[in-house]
């Protein structure tokens, strides 16, 4: 019996050398697919900052939108992508994170919740326009806030919410219960665990989670434009009750144009939009290390 | 080994004569769900002793341990009935807050457990929650309780570094520090030392030693060998039960019922 | 600052000094509406605020059925329109107690267009495109158009059902009927200047701008109008109406009650008027005659 | 030794311990005993649950938002159009001047190719790549790699549009001469590329999630890591990854600017996937931008089709979560 | 205790008139980075014994272990030099594939580790990676292994409901039976009971005695009672440096070497 078994083993380790083929096929396949996929990515960005990196300056940053493609510039745009932003950061992050933190800690197991649970993960997969018609009728019409920043974060801050609830949900539930037990075994109440221990300890796990839903608010053009917000501004919002632009507006309104110095133009633009994306998501990363390296 | 078992005893008999109860747990009983986890537990454990309990695996140490400052309510679906008087107060009743009897009772984990912050603010936290701002108290009592858990020397150089720097002894005796931070009145340890190597084990038992001074002291052990050198009364548990609950001494050396005696000399490690 | 400003004074030349320039006015203006006036909306905004910084001026896309719907709610103070104002909408108004003007800025000559490479093509009447757009069920060539050309299957590239510019068309080629069922839509204009390019049997139309931003791929049809002349579109063609009837209106509807109370909406819809012909033609569409514009400012002066 | 030093801290213990039971207590204690006699209740603890309970409330009333918006102007129109017709016709023909045709199939049609190319383009190749990079790849790469997934998440899909149109459909063409302009493969493969983010992204965590000493297990009894991805990680991470398919594919059915540029606007019922076609979302953004006039049946069959459309991503969100309930492999 | 003991270095010396070896270690050094985590062991390794490796923390026992799998290659940064001989053969030969030397020695971790699948699956899985496709074999190799490491009768049950739901101690031996259908040659613990309770450790020792007939076993542990109980050999290392190598008994009893006798005699437990 013992020697059957032994041959069976020698067999076995016979294949390793067929088994470990199918491995690296598989893995050249693999590497394949991510260079395949980096190399589409390049493409994409390569062709955009060849079109728009001649027309970037500093000219194009300071100045208004323009009927001459030459003194066009993207201020407005800029500045009202910040402002909304600056309404759909901290409004999604605040809601999202309540929720997660309602669903985690407070919520019972019960029918309510689990209603709860799969609106979110039904809403995230709501198309963007469908968002944008409700915030028309919601954000625009109903509350009267106008075609504003205001009305336009929240619509956005709607858009983004599932995302993070279920990102925050996530890193929220990664928190080792040992942190917890140790915050209430000294007297801690559950807010003050909640607030002192798991948020800090979830934040970069919030954070990471969050940029992907932030970086599609910046660029998400459906929705504004169903709200209907405007395309040409030349001013800068003073307050959230005020007209803006938004980048993926000003980018949609030149690409449409027929003159050939517009579509450039829009390149810049998009340039600048990865700019912006790319300075929020260092933030992030930022935010990220500091909270881990405590 | 042996001369630290007689001297607990000697200890313990000076004690019982002018005993203060701690605890008083009366005909208590606990499920989860549907599991009778504690069944008819009745302890009383005395002030400023150390009572340990045993048992094997499964047998509710734990559950009981964490009864006693009430961290079994973060358990969903756990039911209890009976009753179990801290220092005469039912902590079963909806006076006495959570947050009160916790406070006063302290609890060590099994795996340490410190918060991803730097020495000092693991153990101002405490303070802080409870709304202690003077940073005068702050740093005189985070320096008192560092020794306290015979940390401050070894520490006193980088409290302010993370804590998770320190190693894991280290770290099990900065939460003791934590809880001692609060000015307990129990402290309650959860197998304390089963995720230490020999040496940091040793140096936490030597604490336990020292903190019996001042604070009553209830610790679940695996190590049978561990309850008979620190403890001073020592409970059997089995199957949710109490078996047996007596002078460590007689526990160890003449149990009173067999079953106590099949676990004892099962035992090793 | 000093560049926008030196524009200012430079395109001051060709536009009559206006008392607009002289009060400094303050207020917000809301414009919405098609796309295709958008250019131009943004031109004179661009221009009005040169002179009134204070007065801010929004310029929205919303599309003409969007922007009318806007006007109607009371949100916008002036709503750019690439058609006449439908029956609905003008219900619509009336029930919300909006009184409103239209006026004129533009025009945009459609433009048929074929590949520069098309050969065979060089001149098209209204029957002959009402002939080849209109849907008959079936594939048609170029064959079947006109004898002598090729047995090629045409490709047709039209504006998406939705826009002014389709509208139009329909009305004045198809009479109401059926585009061709395998026509390619597409809402945005430099995608059908793509597919006509790329495609030599292909034949598109589409605003004027759009032709002649491409004129080096693409070939712009002559028509032939009531007169039985030929005409290819360009701005003297298409300001003198000789090219017809492919040109069509371009609107800006205005609330009478804001021209009232506002003056600053006055003063803009005063700018506008006075400087849509400069304007226009920068981005590409074909001013009015003069006489048009005088005739709408005294409507206007009416109206203050 | 040991005992030595017992004897010494004892002494000094038992100093302490007098103090204590003289009552000399420390400022803590003092500061302690007037908090246990003034109370520990604190009303924020009571309040904090139910503003929670709101915010989390937000999502519930975001739908109930969404299918209120959309409900009442969809009745509107079912009282122009037969809701018959509008389910069974096969025709979306809703400006012509003399007989409009309301069939929600080719729009149906059109959303259901899109979002089939994209997921047979996308759903391999985002999970190749989120293997490779969590079973494969170095931490470098994986570091650089995901940020940069991340940003590509925000480019605004106008831009990827272009791209179909400018880049790839030519390309396909020069392939396939009987491409057309306007087709479905092109914009299905770049809605595809568009989502291969978000798959790649969160299948990557859901990967990376799975604890490590799992997959030591499986690599200490000789597997390849291959046989460790395929047959331990892949499985033991399923939910997660059908969680980044399933919000990648809503994705794709709610995209909306790449298809309205690089697949024309003519709602088309024929299977075929070389020709135009319109998806619901491009007719809806079509009808917010065009000329339409406002209260016209055109304008209320936008709500009619957003309705549909929600109730479309719906119908495969509770399926997919039935589905991944199924699936779900503790850890 | 005592007992234990003694048969162990009965069973040794009986052994060790005929050793063959399974590994022999040559001047191996091993670096994380810039950290010199093993120097200079040379260690014989025979077959059919227990060989315990023991130490303080930090001392190198895991990583040693880890490489003579080469599962060490899995943390990157890693430099190695010396040799490693498996059965004559050099590990780190790069004809030598780590996926036969894994088949061939297999690994039992510090936590339980099974695989989120039934309890079926975890033991057929790695036939199935092997290519063994035949049910009966399968199913057979199955509960032989699941009877090598004493747990069919526990789970025959219930061997498609998931391995999650086994407690830990059987967890673990469902670990040791997944090993133990690949038919290795070693079988490689590293601490493989310190997350267990006393009762499971129990059974896993007895278990240890018995697969020592078949295989050759090299079990790291921080519990010197438990390295005196099961094994034959006792390694000991500081620091990354193999301090003494003896039988068993003589490490315990009479070590060569003044810093083994201060670790063992610092023990307790
Ligand atoms: N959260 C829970 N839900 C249900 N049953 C539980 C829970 N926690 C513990 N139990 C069960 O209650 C019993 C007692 O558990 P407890 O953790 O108190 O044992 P223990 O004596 O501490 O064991 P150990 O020595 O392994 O820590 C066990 O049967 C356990 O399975
Ligand atoms: N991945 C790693 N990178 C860098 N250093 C490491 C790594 N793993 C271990 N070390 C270091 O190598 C030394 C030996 O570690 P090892 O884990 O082998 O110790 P050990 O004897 O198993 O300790 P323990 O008893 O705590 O498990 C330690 O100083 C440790 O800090
Ligand atoms: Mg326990
Ligand atoms: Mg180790």
């Amino acid at each position: 019996m013992e020697n059957v078994e032994r041959i069976k083993s020698e067999e076995m380790i016979n294949r390793i050398d067929s088994r470990l083929t199918k491995n690296k096929v598989v893995k050249g396949l693999f590497f394949t697919a991510t260079l395949f996929t980096s190399i589409i990515l390049i493409v994409l960005l390569y062709r955009i900052i060849v079109q728009g990196a001649p027309y970037l300056s500093w000219d194009f940053l300071q100045n208004f939108a323009s009927r001459r493609p030459e003194q066009a510039g993207i201020k407005a745009a800029v500045v009202g992508t910040i402002w909304m932003m600056a309404v759909v950061v901290p409004t999604a992050a605040i809601f999202g994170v309540g929720s997660a933190i309602y669903l985690e800690e407070y919520a019972g197991k019960n029918a309510l919740t689990r209603w709860i649970q799969m609106n979110i993960s039904n809403l995230a997969g709501v198309p963007s326009v469908v968002f944008g018609l409700l915030g028309l009728t919601i954000f625009v019409r109903l509350f009267g806030f106008g075609n504003s920043i205001l009305a336009a974060g929240f619509t956005m801050s709607l858009l983004v919410l599932p995302v993070i609830i279920v990102a925050s949900q996530e890193a929220i539930r990664a928190v080792p219960n040992e942190l917890k037990e140790a915050s209430y075994g000294l007297g801690a109440t559950k807010w003050q665990t909640i607030s002192r221990v798991v948020i800090p300890y979830a934040v970069p796990g919030i954070a990471t989670g969050s940029i992907l839903a932030f970086s599609r608010a910046i660029g998400e053009t459906a929705p504004l434009i169903v709200v209907g917000i405007p395309t040409f501004v030349a001013f800068l919002p003073s307050g959230v009750f005020d007209s803006f632009t938004a980048l993926p507006m000003q980018i949609y309104n030149w690409t449409s144009r027929p003159q050939e110095e517009f579509h450039n133009l829009a390149a810049a633009g998009i340039i600048v939009l990865l700019v912006v994306l790319i300075m929020m998501n260092s933030v992030a990363v930022w935010i990220r290390n500091r909270y881990q390296s405590r | 080994m042996t001369l630290t078992a007689v001297k607990s005893k000697e200890n313990n008999q000076a004690g019982q004569t002018e005993n203060v109860l701690v605890y008083n747990t009366k005909d208590l009983n606990l499920w989860y769900g549907d599991h009778h986890a504690l069944k008819n537990i009745n302890l009383e454990i005395n002030e400023r002793e150390v009572t340990a309990i045993i048992g094997p695996s499964g047998c509710g140490k734990s559950t009981y341990i964490k009864t006693l400052n009430r961290m079994i309510d973060l358990v969903p679906g756990v039911k209890t009935n009976g009753s179990i008087e801290y220092r005469e107060r039912d902590i079963f009743n909806k006076d006495f807050l959570v947050e009160e009897l916790r406070t006063r009772v302290g609890m060590v984990f099994q795996k340490p457990n410190p918060f991803p912050k730097s020495i000092y603010e693991n153990i101002a936290f405490g303070l802080k929650i409870h709304g202690i701002k003077n940073k005068q108290i702050i740093n005189e009592t985070v320096e008192k309780s560092l020794r306290g858990a015979a940390l401050w020397e070894e520490v006193k150089d980088r409290i302010h570094e993370p804590a998770y720097g320190l190693s894991g002894g280290q770290q099990q005796r900065l939460c003791i520090a934590r809880c001692l931070a609060l000015e307990p009145d129990v402290i309650l340890m959860d197998e304390p030392t089963s995720a230490l190597d020999p040496v940091s084990t040793l140096k936490i038992e030597e604490l336990i030693q020292e903190l019996k001074q001042r604070y009553s002291i209830i610790i679940v052990t695996h190590n049978m060998q561990q309850a008979a050198r620190i403890s001073d009364r020592t409970a059997f548990f089995l199957n949710g039960e109490v078996v047996e609950y007596d002078v460590t001494d007689t526990i160890f050396n003449s149990p009173a019922d067999s079953r106590t005696d099949d676990y004892i000399s099962g035992r090793f490690g | 600052g000093n560049d926008a400003a030196d524009t200012g004074t430079e395109n001051g030349e060709n536009t009559e000094q206006t008392d607009a320039g002289d009060a400094q006015l303050q207020g917000e203006i809301s414009i919405d509406g098609s796309s295709t006036v958008y250019p131009i909306m943004e031109a004179v905004a661009e221009e009005f605020m040169l002179e009134q910084p204070d007065v801010k001026v929004t310029v929205g896309l919303s599309g003409t059925g969007g922007g009318f719907e806007k006007f109607i709610a009371g949100e916008t103070a002036m709503s750019n329109a690439s058609r006449p104002i439908k029956e609905e909408e003008a219900a619509a108004l009336k029930e919300a107690g909006i009184e409103y003007t239209e006026f004129q800025l533009a025009n945009d000559g459609l433009s048929v267009v074929v590949p520069k490479d098309n050969d065979w093509v060089d001149q098209l009447t209204v029957d002959e495109l009402k002939k080849i757009w209109l849907d008959n069920g079936t594939a048609k060539k170029w064959s079947d158009i006109r004898e002598g050309w090729p047995e090629e299957e045409i490709k047709f590239y039209s504006p998406g059902t939705d826009s002014g510019t389709f509208d139009y068309f329909d009305e004045v080629i198809l009479d109401g009927g059926q585009i061709d069922k395998a026509a390619t839509l597409s809402e945005d204009d430099n995608v059908l200047v793509q597919g006509v390019t790329g495609d030599e049997n292909a034949i598109g139309y589409f605003g004027y701008a759009y032709y002649l931003e491409n004129k080096d791929s693409l070939k712009a049809v002559p028509i032939v109008n009531e007169e039985g002349n030929a005409v290819e579109p360009n701005a003297e063609t298409i300001e003198s109406g000789e090219y017809a009837p492919l040109s069509r209106p371009l609107f800006t509807y205005v609330s009478n009650a804001a021209i009232k109370d506002d003056a600053a909406t006055a003063a803009y819809v005063q700018f506008t008027l006075e400087n849509a012909a400069t304007l226009a033609e920068d981005v590409g569409y074909v001013s009015l005659p003069e006489e048009k514009y005088d005739e709408q400012l005294s409507t206007l002066e009416g109206l203050k | 030794m040991r005992v030595m030093s017992f004897i010494g801290v004892l002494g000094l213990k038992g100093a302490i311990g007098l103090k204590t039971k003289n009552k000399e207590l420390s400022p803590v204690h003092e500061l302690l005993e007037k908090k246990y006699n003034g109370g520990f209740l604190n009303r924020r603890e009571k309040i904090i649950p139910i503003i929670l309970f709101f915010m989390a409330a937000v999502s519930v009333l975001t739908t109930l938002g969404i299918v209120l918006t959309l409900i009442f102007e969809t009745f509107t129109f079912f009282g122009d159009v037969s809701i018959v017709e509008f389910f069974t016709a096969t025709e979306w023909y809703p400006f012509s001047k003399t007989e409009a045709v309301y069939g929600i199939w080719p729009l149906v049609l059109g959303t259901l190719k899109i979002t089939l190319i994209a997921s047979l383009f996308a759903v391999p190749l985002g999970l190749a790549v989120a293997l490779y990079l969590s079973e494969y790849a170095g931490a470098r790469t994986r570091k650089i790699m995901k940020p940069i997934l991340e940003v590509l998440a925000g480019v605004p899909t106008i831009v990827y549009g272009f791209f179909a149109l400018t880049f790839v459909t030519p390309f396909l063409r020069g392939l396939f001469p009987s491409i057309e302009l306007f087709n479905a493969i092109s914009p299905g493969i770049v809605v595809g590329i568009m989502i291969i983010p978000t798959i790649v992204s969160l299948s990557e965590d859901a990967l990376s999630s799975v604890p490590e000493p799992v997959r030591h297990g499986a690599l200490a009894i000789g597997s390849t890591k291959w046989e460790t991805a395929s047959k331990v990680i892949f499985p033991a991470a399923l939910s997660g990854i059908l969680a980044s398919i399933v919000l990648g594919i809503s994705r794709a059915i709610g995209e909306t600017m790449i298809v309205s540029i690089a697949a024309g606007s003519t709602p088309s019922a024929a299977l075929n996937l070389t020709s135009s076609l319109q998806t619901m979302t491009s007719y809806i953004v079509q009808v917010t931008t065009g000329d339409a006039g406002f209260g016209t049946t055109i304008y209320y069959s936008i709500y009619a089709v957003g309705f549909t459309l929600f109730v479309f991503t719906l119908a495969m969100n509770v399926l997919a979560q039935f589905i991944s309930k199924r699936f779900r492999e503790e850890y």
